[in-house]
């Protein structure tokens, strides 16, 4: 008779029909976490992959020393950046369900992760997202416009029909474009930065993967060579404990943080609430500091939860309670930034719903006028020699055969 | 007989052999619990438990490796890579380890795993979700690789995949896994349940690696295709009313020469059609070896149709795809030509 | 004009580009204090600085990442894969993203990055230092391939992929780095000085990119190759006393189709020859496109030689070799078809 | 005016002309570090990983809580291994310079690092090793004659002429086939330690990398997936500190030991003086042991040298002083085992060489026999239809064809 199977399988903490359990999440106060000076060596500050970089407590305070004490405009701004992405993602949702768009990504929960890290850097450094950033889009000032023209495929499509839905670009807001290869970004953002080191500039890159992207080689490739050539360059890992239906345990999340892979290359790893917009931001600036000091790159992993579904192809029902992200112990980011704020006295619940009611409307506008521009089923449709464009700087000639062929085809 | 879609049959492959064979283990991206982004592992994990059905990390390349250690510690790893676009990190792992293993130890060790994948487009998926990277495979020695046209094929080449000491890379042209497709995005879906080869036995059969099959005989030319494509050059001969003699290559490597071959040399005009892009395709093999083998008795140059020299766009899927138009142009030229 | 041998106009190419230009950068496992394996780098990081001629980890995909990176910043990296065959660790850096990055960004984004290996046998090498994956790259739509078989090409064609915006896989024949090889390894080694090709400007010169070279014009037969079996193919034309047009593709992609059939349609007669595995090899896409332009004035069948379908095996390396013997036989048959 | 480069360059300690300096090396005195319980969570002992484990002090005594406290016989076994490593390796590359093989690669100074893991395991363990442990294939009785003609690609080549020298396998001694390409073999051996679990046996894998191969995307796959499922397997970093001319601070070990790898994985690391040999036996038995209790797997970094060139292709006088191996701080590792047997007094000076002299001998009488079989240049020749097999496991007939095809051009 074989013996039974020795091997260890990790198993998600709860699954449909299962009461949620985060009790695998480890917590710290918020304000309990000391701050190191940014020049601290990587092995001295080995608990930052450990604890969890707060300020926000539950009664809306920001505590500790980790409070980057922002303006009060500026968590304003903040505040309408990340409600922006959420109004986006609902409404770009919607139109995915009606038919307008092949697919969709929500960062839904998330936005926090994009929004407060993006302010907190400079415009000149250059972001490397994954697909689940878009508040980073907000930051840099990129227009709605143009995002749903990417989303449409359409005439005015900055990536000229080529790529997915959401896998944006954008060469004055210095963000990169936006890979469907999970990963690939993450060792790139390395190799920028050491451009950016040997050109003897102070800019700074920064990129953004998924906890489950996290196994992929690339990953490994960007620490180390961060590692070897002390490269200004914030490596963020996005923890919001779901792969599509894959639960973080099976990336390594089981056993370490993955803030903790950091120090094993000599790279310090900070574990923040991702969903605290304050904490979010002054990791971020921790880690620029440090970086543009000269001691390297930082890991930062964001704990966050990904309240909505994978993409418009997932159903998370099949696979995690249905009311998982309600008792995610670290609460909603927009949420809490709002109560901060209305802590302080400088928000209310009236200024919010203006806001959102506001951001809607714009929303709406940008979404009629981008549909001018042509959608998936309707209306101008890009020209279809653009196909041929771009493959190389310039059309050789088996491409302006194939063009030519095309042509006849269709006629 | 059962009436199975190309996802069901697949999935009774697996279950069949999980059934039979205690070595045999499923591994990969939501495979597990999920079932599959596609749902062809679904059940697997309830039936066979989660030791023998594994969700993995998202790594590619670890999952290769991870499953020819496995088989060389006497299991059978069935290996899936969620698309095949995303096989790339686990091409060295495949190329230089996989595929020469049992050649650099003279047969000491082997491994035989089976990669499943998804490949081809017709599913807005854009240029990441719609590769045919067969010829990227081909061309490596000691890989069999294989793409299954139709339900009743798939259940019978994944087990005999899985049942080979040799690794296999199977290639699901996922456009058909619920039906099959003419290549006219306009027309309502037709399930399988329409076509003959939709009646898929409950049990344990297998089609043979290395055979093509001749999907219909005929005279006028000898139309050369595989996956998705088979359907559509089926299509536009039939549009054409042509009387073409139709072969499904479904084994890639090793390749059916002999009856391609035969058949070329009887009707002296051949259209060979695939999916992937055109230049340096598995297309210009198959145009190779039959003007090496044919060349006296060709009436016209071999028609070569392919995805143009790009990647596959999200916004021209249907202009990039080579559908009926132009197949049909190209059987017209093939046939013109004297 | 100066003497050189290939490895000294590589490094003359390098040399200039990085003295020109302070984009350029070059980095590999090996290349900078040490000057590369096959000294190819030497004396360059004593020359520009541990800054711009860069040692690197052992991790062909980080280094591939790291160029891409760098070249979106604005240098031009100069990467080396120490030998060809570990190239494949940076296969999906190189076909999902140097590749594809200008297309799916609509080129807002590029990354000129030229990325140089050592590739063929015929130094002992086995199977793992001896692969010639041309095939497996020219497929891939986005990344220019590049072979020379001379050291004068070699340095107009490297500095031509440095300076060039999209990028380069630079293949270099290592067999033909100290000098040309007619393919029979008992003769004595001959140096490059003995060849009209190792007369090699010092200074600055391109040889474009996307332009075979017609190195012997002839009537009789058309032999098309590139890397070191060009001098296999023309000694063995020689020894056979024909007169052979002989073609040196040296840019796979983009291919020179016109020069290929312009030749072809002339002669009639075609024999191409690489030392890459024949299956699914370069030299199939060389037929399917020859025989589909030149159908009517071909006399007689394609000739393909090429490396058989196994791995490059450490004790036969001139019986997988396709020396002057395969060449001749081939020679033969295309030259008695009829 | 550029402003001057920023970036990081790693630069070797010492090169031609310069004094040797090894004061990088952190060293701990024998006997002093900790051996904690198989069973200790990977956090609670990662100063393991930045510790030396050392048994064997100045004076050739064996101290500590790792001592493994090994039988007289066992350790003469273990000389005589290592021994015998040292004087195949040295005939092997004179039969190279001779012109009768057309490749090798010595393991001197790293004898220990095979030879002691390879005895504190069992024999059904399974071996997954790189190119520079032939001490792995003594200890599994390996017939010099069969490596012999391995090296030979003769007609007993146990790869029938497809594999370079050294790439030896062994299915009766549970070693797997060498592979040319760097590092593949890392999560490998993984896959083949959870199949061993999945079967429910006792049995593990252990598998070798070099410092400089770790940097590859299969390093970080093997620790992952060895984290992920507790696979028992044994993973260790042989730290010869190059890699051909490259110093190990360009993998990353400028930063942190490679051992540190391990803990952000959950993974324990052990940092060993890879030239003791009762270290290394007592690092890879607790290891052993820890990953037989299901415990999972070890990251084990052994601190060496290697004191000879990279190949026959490489002249290390190139890239490092020409002193270096004379001035590591480790010493030798046969020489200090020798003298551990001496100041036991089981050992001496006079039975040291008259083995020597015994090893030469056999080695000798060996490489006589091997030649009948063929050299490269010489003898009987391996058939070359051999060529065409194995690509799979039946010839297909596109093999047949073309083994045809080759008959006919060489009559
Ligand atoms: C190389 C590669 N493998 C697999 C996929 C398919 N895939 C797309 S998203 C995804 C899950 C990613 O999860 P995570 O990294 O945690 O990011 P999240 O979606 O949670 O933001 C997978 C497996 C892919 N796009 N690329
Ligand atoms: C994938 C791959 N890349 C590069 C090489 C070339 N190469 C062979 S050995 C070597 C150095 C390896 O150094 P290390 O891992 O430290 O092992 P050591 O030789 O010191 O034992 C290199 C770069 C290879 N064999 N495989
Ligand atoms: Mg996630
Ligand atoms: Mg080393």
């Amino acid at each position: 008779m074989p013996r039974p199977s020795r091997l260890h399988v990790p198993h998600a903490p709860a699954r449909p029909g299962e009461a949620p359990d985060f009790s695998y999440v480890r917590l710290s106060p918020a304000g309990s976490v000391a701050r190191p000076d940014v020049a601290a060596a990587a092995v001295d500050i080995e608990n930052l992959a450990v604890e969890l970089i707060r300020v926000l407590d539950d009664d809306h305070r920001a505590l500790g020393p980790w409070n980057p004490h922002l303006d009060v405009d500026v968590l304003q701004v903040g505040l309408r950046h990340m409600l922006l992405t959420r109004v986006y993602d609902d409404r770009m949702l919607r139109t995915q369900r009606q038919g307008k768009i092949s697919f969709y990504m929500k960062s839904t929960g998330e936005e926090a992760v994009a929004v407060a890290a993006a302010m907190a850097l400079r415009p000149s450094d250059m972001l490397f997202p994954s697909y689940r950033q878009q508040g980073l889009q907000f930051v840099r000032g990129a227009k709605l416009v143009d995002l749903m023209c990417q989303l449409l495929s359409n005439t005015r499509d900055m990536c000229k029909g080529r790529q997915l839905p959401v896998m944006y670009h954008s060469v004055p807001g210095r963000l990169f474009s936006i890979s469907g290869n999970l990963a690939t970004q993450f060792p790139q953002a390395v190799g920028w930065a050491m451009a950016a080191a040997i050109k003897g500039s102070d800019d700074l890159a920064a990129t953004w993967i998924g906890e489950g992207s996290s196994a992929e080689a690339d990953f490994h490739h960007a620490l180390l060579f961060a590692s070897v050539y002390r490269a200004p360059v914030l490596l963020n890992v996005v923890n919001n404990q779901w792969a599509i239906s894959t639960f973080q345990g099976f990336a390594g999340g089981e056993q370490r943080s993955f803030a903790a892979r950091g120090p094993g290359y000599g790279i310090p790893g900070l574990r923040v609430d991702g969903n605290d917009f304050l904490a979010v931001y002054a990791a971020t600036e921790w880690a620029a500091e440090r970086a543009r000091k000269g001691a390297g790159a930082t890991l930062i992993e964001l704990v966050t939860y990904r309240a909505a579904a994978h993409s418009t192809s997932d159903d998370p029902t099949r696979y995690r309670p249905k009311d998982d992200a309600e008792r995610w112990p670290l609460g909603d980011p927009i949420e809490r930034l709002k109560q901060h704020l209305i802590a302080l006295g400088e928000w209310s619940e009236e200024r919010h719903a203006t806001l959102a009611a506001e951001l809607g409307e714009l929303v709406g506008v940008a979404w009629k006028e981008a549909t001018n521009y042509g959608t998936l089923t309707e209306g101008p449709r890009l020209d279809r020699d653009l196909m041929f464009e771009d493959v190389f700087k310039e059309l050789p000639r088996h491409l302006i055969e194939q063009r030519e062929q095309l042509r006849r085809e269709r006629t | 007989m059962p009436q199975m879609n190309m996802i069901q049959a697949l999935n009774s492959a697996m279950d069949i052999t999980l059934g039979r064979d205690p070595a045999v283990v499923i591994l990969g991206e939501d495979v597990g619990y999920f079932g599959g982004v596609f749902r062809v592992t679904d059940g697997l994990q309830r039936k066979y438990g989660t030791h023998r059905v594994l969700d993995t990390p998202i790594a590619e390349g670890g999952i290769i490796a991870a499953s020819i250690g496995m088989a060389v510690n006497g299991l059978r790893p069935v290996a899936e890579i969620q698309f095949a676009d995303y096989i790339y990190p686990g091409y060295d792992q495949i190329v230089s380890e996989l595929a020469r293993l049992r050649y650099r130890s003279a047969s000491a060790f082997a491994a035989p795993v089976t990669i499943r994948t998804p490949c081809g487009g017709g599913i807005r998926g854009g240029q990441t979700h719609s590769q045919s990277p067969e010829a990227l495979f081909a061309h490596v020695c000691g890989i069999k690789v294989v793409m299954p046209s139709n339900p009743y094929d798939a259940k019978g080449l994944l087990i005999a995949a899985i049942e080979d000491d040799d690794p296999v890379l199977f290639l699901e042209p996922k456009r058909l896994y619920n039906g099959p497709f003419d290549g006219d995005p306009n027309k309502p879906a037709v399930p399988w349940s329409t076509h003959a080869k939709g009646e898929v036995p409950d049990g344990h059969y297998t089609v043979p690696i290395g055979k093509a099959a001749v999907v219909r005989e005929g005279r006028e030319v000898t139309i050369i295709s595989y996956g998705t494509m088979l359907h559509v050059a089926e299509a536009a001969a039939r549009a054409l009313g042509l009387d073409a003699e139709i072969i499904d290559v479904r084994s890639i490597v090793p390749l059916d020469v002999e009856t391609l071959v035969t058949s070329v040399a009887k009707t002296g005009r051949c259209l060979i059609a695939h999916e992937a892009t055109r230049f340096a395709g598995f297309g210009a093999e198959l145009v190779a070896t039959i003007q090496e083998r044919c060349f006296w008795q060709l009436e016209a140059p071999i028609e070569r149709v392919g995805g143009w020299d790009t990647p596959y766009p999200h916004a021209f899927e249907w202009e990039y795809f080579p559908g009926p138009q132009r197949v049909g142009a190209a059987l017209k030229r093939v046939m013109e030509a004297r």
